[in-house]
């Protein structure tokens, strides 16, 4: 082993137990296993978005392609044979004659993805804003700060109404469809970002001042370099604990953007459209196209919900 | 003893003495200028107040009302009605011939929305105080029919608060205020809140309801207002959100009044466009243009499927512009295409299509009854057959610049005819387009058939009923062998009340207080 | 009252961890009398804080007290729970934080402070615990007591706040104070006056004090007696001159040898090797063996006790004859 | 401080003006008002003359700048679909709208506070946890499900509360009060509960996680070691520094709320501005749907400056190094 010294940058080589090993033992996944709360609501997380991911070979019909709905199927109650067609559906069907149990798992797949990247969209936009209004301070944060202010007055539901109505406004008919999930995912994501950039913002004034970060300067590391590198992992516990909070309130969002009409398009309906639609049955006795996608969703957004609080407590050092 | 007595002492009671009554609609009235917006929730609930020369009775016959009789002058060139003596309006101020004047002009102004009654109207002279003429420039059989909605108000009260015009813009006196001669004062207006009514002792006519305090509460969500009518906070609500009907007609303390309305639910086609705007197959030329691929459409939807469904088996096939039971329905033509899904392939195929196109579908959401179901079904049924729609279901706000701007490859359309008579279809979604003659404004497609524009006019003067049948006739089988129009179904009318009152629907919806009766 | 204020015997505090239990205390004894200040002194780590919140019920859970006994004023305390060990709390036993910066309440000001800890043990009206609380601040050395007692923590020097916390660990009269580093976040000539002002304190009012710090130099300047703490037990214990002069544990020998005092002039200093052994991997025997240039085989398995009263935790006490160097 | 004032008022009047353009420019999209406002008879004429009274052929700009000149002089131009100016509309929905987020608001600090003391103060008892489990629900479902439950369970099934509306109200002055009237203020209370419940959850939570960061303090072990009683402890000395960043978060709260305030008002048909926004949309009437974002933003750029004022006056430190721009 030449002993000329080691490059400062370069990533020292150590030969050390399996990271999986280091992972398993560290006092993170101590206190995980330890947690009843916090293994009941990641696996049911799991469940769910795997059913999510792998609803076309687990549903046993296709309820977003109008050609296999039998209209004549509609409003058949959980496991009774339908008076017209003699099919059994094991959580009945809805008005369209659409399976409820697939229909929720397809419904689940628009909205987990819907959530998951709104939220994505709005933590990276709020993070750089956050990160860039913390460090330059001075202008740059008066303006991302009034900026914030405009957007806390369009509450989600404002945002999204403006938003569909530009976007149909100049997409073409055919791509519609796909038009309205993007619209949905940059209206949720464009209110969310505001609470990252606060939280971001307050992390890094703090971090500004420590040493490491004068130190860092010292040796030349470009403002770019110290924020990525330097500020930002100390920044991220809160950041990801806002993210699983918000991910379940996206997921609401969009059920409550459907109740305005605002939502995914009716012929793939996410799990807010289904509560939508569920919703006008409350009465009419057809109890079961609202309560088993309200029931989903209120597992799903808890369980996240729950997760969510048990990272804060988590990464949160000072609270163990 | 005590209790027994005072059981007594309530049994003895009249049946059904004064009550304070309480019903919800979807939209509140927008003004209660009565010339200033011509629609249903406006003109249904300012009919309790205001009243016009005529009124339709139970049966939608029409009655009458402000005048007492009304004859054809000479060969058709007008009509002279004869106004009936000693009616008040609310303020106390006389009806006479002179309001009527007033209100033809008001009326028929250029600012007022019900200007296009007045359309056939070549002038309005007064021969008395009690006896009017209203001359037409062609002899027009239904005119009366059509003026049912046109109300009297009073030229002085207007002079007097500046409301001599309909003011859309920034509204006036009127849009908040009214003064008619109806059953009904306006006692409190808060729009979009709510809207008071009591009785109007001065009334001419004598009075069968017994209602002592009416308030309308619009109420948005179908769901609350079911919630409301079964909590008992209203004792009527209109509409019934249809998939609540069975449910409502179990409980007891609730009743359900179910009819049709007027208004047809029907699919429109492109007809002059020269190709399909939303189709992924790049083709030069339209298929809707082609009548076989109009009747294959006519064959693949099943609307008794969607009927049974969707609409609960409250609504009712329909073959043609008009329902059963309207002025001019043809009923020797009452059959729609039978749901056949081969002859519809067959017909695509003999057109050249026989792995079928994609196409745009444009539907509203939030217009009429059910739209955004019906069309997602209807969807579902063409694409059985190879006619893959896309549809696109919005908001009607969005929707009419859509269709005007001719953005679809087919669209849903509903149409309930103001006079009640066939010809109104015929004058809106048939006759070929054209501005000057006021023809043809709602049909989007640009359907157009010589035949059907030489016989309008004639069906319009034409006095005598079983020639204008015949000729109505023939225009609805030149449209149905056309398949101008897919026609669908006629929405029902549905409304929900509490058990202890008793009222009077019609189909076109107008709700009457003076036919309700509360027993408390 | 001739007895002392308070005395802890065999003194055991545990903490359960995944790790297994922890002994930060493990079985110490000694006594404070009235007026007398007692050093604890050890590197950091010792367990020498947990000691002093163990008297004063202060741990916080998963640490709690595994055995031994408290005595404060010939009274057992280390059962009491609740509201009974509340009362004694500031009444009986006062204590003064490290930090003055952290220990006062920003939003409140230091009058109110006071008065509301007096209130809270002696009967007086709200008039006269302002006038007590102001003779408290005189009696620490603030100058202009009056006015500043309507002041907020943040508008005092580092120092002062000190002064502060002390008027408030003594305001209730208590008859211990447990002194956790009280000198260690201030500068040096502000230490000075803090030790005089704690040293004047115990001779007036005859207050037993337990001064807790890891700097040699407080405990020469201040403390009557000295306990010496490595690892969880006590090494040495007795008077500051004998164990500051005449070192008789190894440890203390060598923390002594560590310790820049002008008695020893331009002498080397030199450093004990190695570094305390973590609780949960305590070496066989006698916890200081591995750094200890005197070990001998049986230290390295049983484990020295300290016969009770002063003396050294070690079977080879200093001075060494020839034999065993 | 009042140089701060003054700098926040003129970023706030920046702000409003950014909202009425973003505002404006997108109303343009939302879709074509003269369709609503004529009946099924009319003619493109009549569109066209329509169109040209309501200057709605104008340029944008020139549309824009009209409106602003009008919004200075609190004229905001005439409802399309009432036909009635704007602002008088505003002024009797709003009291409607406040009423209900005051309560709703109240709610959710005076029991979002209690709970998350008690939360923090007890943070392993089994009924700390059950609160927290069961708070999470009302984060968990959406507002508008929420309330037709309340409605189904308390109006339908068991006819205690009224199913929607506002009840009666007492008019005194310009403003209509419910708090008067008994049918008024069992009108309030299922909307204000849907309403709140999403709010008090956010802050029960935050108070539990300030306040169990402030217990650890120093001066909090200090206040133990000198023997107050539970009481003082918690409450003088944790709960007064928990609040302190409490405030500027519940601040925007309650912001927020006036927001959400559109669900809640549509579903229990609450006549306040939420409904009234939701039907300019569905209505396309612009001027109502520019004057209540203007309304909006004009009540959160306050309600922040009060947020910002009562942080001066709670936290002595700000107030002793005066300069310090926040």
């Amino acid at each position: 082993m030449t002993d000329t010294p080691l490059p400062p940058d370069a990533p020292i080589e150590v030969k050390d137990p399996s990271r999986l090993r280091l992972a398993l033992d560290s006092d993170f996944f101590y206190t995980f296993k330890r947690s009843p709360v916090a293994v009941v609501s990641f696996s049911v997380v799991s469940i769910m978005v795997l059913a999510a991911v792998f609803a076309p070979w687990i549903a046993p019909h296709d309820p977003f392609n109008p050609g296999s709905l039998n209209l004549m199927n509609g409003f058949s109650a959980p496991m009774e044979p339908n008076a017209f067609t003699g099919d059994i559906f094991w959580l009945g069907t809805d008005d369209q004659g659409r399976d409820v149990f697939s229909t929720i798992l397809y419904g689940m797949r628009i909205s987990l993805f819907v959530g998951a990247a709104a939220v994505a969209f709005a933590m990276v936009l709020g993070v750089t804003l956050g990160l860039l209004a913390g460090y330059v301070g001075g202008w740059t944060e008066t303006i991302i700060m009034r900026i914030a202010d405009v957007q806390l007055t369009f509450p989600a539901i404002l945002v999204a109404m403006l938003i569909f109505g530009v976007a149909k406004g100049i997409t073409p008919v055919e791509y519609r469809d796909q038009m309205a999930i993007w619209v949905l995912i940059l209206a949720i994501g464009l209110s969310d970002w505001v609470q990252f950039a606060r939280v971001v913002r307050g992390a890094t004034l703090v971090e500004k001042n420590k040493e490491y970060v004068q130190a860092a300067r010292l040796i030349g590391r470009t403002s770019p370099a110290i924020m990525l590198r330097h500020i930002l992992p100390n920044v991220l516990s809160p950041v990801l604990v806002i993210a699983t909070i918000s991910l379940a309130l996206a997921i609401i969002a969009e059920a409550t953007l459907s109740f305005l009409g605002v939502g995914a398009p009716p012929t793939q309906p996410s799990l807010g459209t289904l509560i939508r639609i569920g919703q006008g049955f409350l009465f009419s006795g057809e109890w079961w196209i609202l309560l088993f996608p309200a029931v989903t969703l209120l597992t799903l957004a808890l369980s996240v919900n729950l997760l969510g609080d048990w990272l804060r407590d988590a990464l949160n050092p000072r609270l163990r | 003893m005590r209790r027994h007595l005072f059981a007594a002492v309530l049994l003895c009671a009249p049946a059904a003495h004064a009550a304070e009554f309480t019903w919800s609609e979807t939209t509140d009235p927008q003004t209660m200028d009565p010339h200033a917006v011509n629609s249903t929730p406006v003109l249904g609930f300012l009919g309790n107040v205001y009243e016009g020369l005529v009124r339709r009775d139970e049966d939608m016959k029409i009655v009458p009302a402000l005048a007492t009789g009304w004859e054809p002058i000479g060969e058709g060139e007008g009509w002279r009605f004869s106004l009936r003596q000693g009616v008040k309006f609310h303020d106390g101020s006389d009806f006479d011939a002179t309001d009527v004047l007033f209100s033809y002009e008001r009326a028929s102004s250029e600012q007022a929305d019900t200007s296009s009654w007045f359309a056939p109207v070549s002038g309005v002279r007064m021969v008395d105080n009690y006896t009017v003429e209203i001359m037409t420039n062609a002899p027009n059989p239904i005119f009366v029919d059509s003026i049912a909605n046109w109300m009297m108000l009073d030229s002085g009260w207007a002079k007097a608060n500046d409301a001599t015009r309909p003011d859309k813009d920034a509204g006036n006196y009127a849009t908040l205020n009214t003064n008619g001669t109806g059953p009904f004062r306006v006692t409190r207006r808060e729009p979009g809140l709510r809207t008071v009514l009591e009785p109007f002792d001065g009334w001419w006519d004598d009075a069968t309801h017994n209602i002592t305090r009416a308030e309308l509460t619009p109420i948005q969500n179908p769901a609350t207002a079911v919630a409301a009518l079964l909590s008992g906070d209203v004792d009527f609500i209109n509409p019934v959100p249809i998939q609540d009907t069975e449910r409502l007609k179990q409980n007891p303390d609730v009743n359900v009044i179910q009819g049709i309305e007027a208004r047809v639910i029907m699919l429109g086609f492109p007809h002059e466009a020269a190709t399909l705007k939303y189709s992924a197959e790049t083709m030069d030329k339209n298929p809707f243009a082609d009548v076989r691929v109009r009747q294959a459409v006519g064959h693949a939807i099943n609307v008794p499927a969607i009927l049974q469904t969707i609409m609960r088996g409250n609504a009712q096939e329909v073959s043609q512009l008009v329902g059963p039971g309207m002025r001019g329905y043809s009923t020797g033509l009452a059959e729609r295409p039978a749901y056949d899904t081969d002859r519809a392939r067959a017909l695509l195929a003999e057109a050249g299509y026989s792995d079928g196109f994609s196409f745009g579908f444009k539907c509203t959401n939030d217009r009429y009854l059910n739209d955004e179901s019906v069309c997602q079904a209807v969807t579902g049924m063409l694409a059985q057959v190879g006619l893959r729609a896309t549809l696109d279901a919005m908001p009607v706000q969005n929707y009419w610049p859509e269709l005007r701007a001719d953005n679809y490859d087919m669209y849903l359309l509903g149409w309930s005819p103001g006079t009640f008579d066939a010809e109104h279809p015929i004058r809106f979604l048939a006759a070929t387009p054209n501005e000057e003659k006021k023809l043809g404004s709602w049909n989007f497609g640009g359907y157009s058939n010589a035949r059907v524009d030489e016989l309008l006019p004639m069906i319009q003067s034409e006095i005598d009923d079983t020639k204008r049948q015949g000729m109505l006739d023939e225009v609805t089988a030149i449209l149905q062998d056309q398949a101008a129009y897919t026609t669908l179904y006629v929405q029902p009318l549905i409304w929900g009340t509490r058990a202890n009152i008793e009222l009077t629907q019609r189909p076109d919806n107008f709700f009457n207080l003076r036919w309700v009766t509360v027993d408390q | 009252m001739t007895g002392p204020i308070l005395s802890i015997r065999n003194l055991t505090v545990e903490i359960p961890t995944r790790h297994g239990i922890l002994r930060p205390v493990d079985g110490i004894s000694y006594d404070i009398g009235r007026g007398e200040i007692l050093g604890i002194v050890g590197e950091s780590g010792a367990g020498k804080s947990m000691a002093g919140n163990a008297v004063i019920d202060l741990l916080s859970p998963p640490a709690h007290i595994a055995g031994g006994e408290i005595w404060v004023n010939g009274t057992r305390i280390d059962q009491l729970k609740g509201d009974a060990m509340r009362r004694l709390r500031g009444k009986e036993i006062g204590m003064v934080f490290q930090d003055p910066l952290t220990s006062l309440n920003p939003l409140l000001r230091i009058g109110d402070q006071l008065t509301e800890t007096i209130l809270a043990h002696l009967p007086l009206s709200r008039a006269q615990a302002k006038d007590r609380a102001i003779k408290a601040l005189d009696e620490v050395g603030i100058p202009g007591a009056t006015e500043r007692i309507n002041s907020y923590p943040h508008e005092f020097s580092g120092g002062m706040r000190q002064r502060v916390v002390i008027a408030l660990a003594l305001c209730a009269e208590p008859s211990l104070i447990i002194a956790d580093e009280p000198t260690t976040a201030l500068d040096v000539s502000v230490q000075a006056q803090i030790i005089a002002l704690l040293k004047a304190l115990c001779r007036n009012r005859g207050t037993a004090v337990m001064l807790i710090t890891h700097d040699m130099g407080v405990i020469a300047e201040a403390a009557d007696r000295v306990a010496v703490m490595y690892a969880g037990k006590l090494a040495e214990l007795g008077a500051v001159r004998d164990v500051l002069g005449a070192p008789r544990h190894p440890y203390t020998d060598g923390l002594m040898g560590s310790t820049p005092l002008a008695s020893r002039g331009k002498a080397r200093l030199h450093q004990i090797p190695g570094a305390m052994p973590a609780l949960d991997n305590l070496p066989q025997g006698c916890a200081f063996h591995p750094r200890c240039p005197y070990a001998q085989s049986i230290c390295k398995t049983q484990m020295p006790t300290l016969a009770d009263g002063d003396g050294a935790a070690c079977f080879f006490p200093l001075p060494h004859t020839a034999e065993v160097a | 401080m009042l140089a701060f004032v003054i700098q926040r008022v003129a970023q706030s009047v920046l702000v409003l003006l950014v909202v009425g353009l973003v505002a404006f420019s997108m109303f343009r999209f939302v879709g074509d008002p003269i369709d609503n406002m004529l009946g099924q008879e009319r003619t493109q004429a009549d569109i066209d003359r329509l169109r040209t009274t309501l200057g709605l052929d104008q340029p944008f700009v020139v549309q824009y700048v009209k409106f602003l000149g009008g919004a200075v002089q609190g004229n905001f131009g005439v409802s399309y679909r009432q036909g009635r100016p704007v602002s008088d509309i505003l002024m009797e929905r709003a009291p409607a709208t406040l009423e209900l987020a005051a309560v709703s608001g109240f709610l959710a600090i005076s029991i979002g506070i209690g709970l998350g003391v008690f939360t923090a103060i007890r943070r392993d008892g089994w009924a700390a946890n059950t609160i927290m489990s069961l708070s999470l629900i009302g984060v968990s479902l959406p507002t508008f499900l929420i309330g037709i439950l309340l409605i189904y369970l308390f109006s339908v099934e068991l006819g205690w509360l009224p199913s929607f509306g506002r009840g009666d109200t007492v008019r005194i002055g310009g403003w209509t009060t419910g708090f008067l009237t008994e049918s008024g203020l069992k009108a309030l209370i299922l909307p204000s509960i849907t309403l709140g419940l999403y709010q008090m959850t956010l802050i029960m939570r935050l108070v539990r996680s300030e306040m169990l960061e402030v217990l650890r303090q120093d001066y909090i072990r200090f206040a133990r070691a000198r023997g107050l009683r539970d009481r003082a402890v918690n409450f003088r000395h944790a709960l007064k520094n928990t609040l302190v960043p409490v405030i500027t978060v519940t601040g925007l709260q309650l912001g927020s709320i006036i927001a959400f305030a559109i669900i809640t008002e549509t579903v229990f048909q609450w006549p306040g501005v939420g409904l009234l926004f939701i039907n300019a949309i569905q209505f396309v009437d612009i001027p109502v749907m520019a004057a209540y974002l203007m309304l909006i933003s004009v009540m959160f750029v306050g309600i922040n400056l009060i947020v910002d004022l009562l942080y001066f006056s709670i936290d002595p430190r700000l107030r002793a190094d005066r300069t310090k721009a926040h």
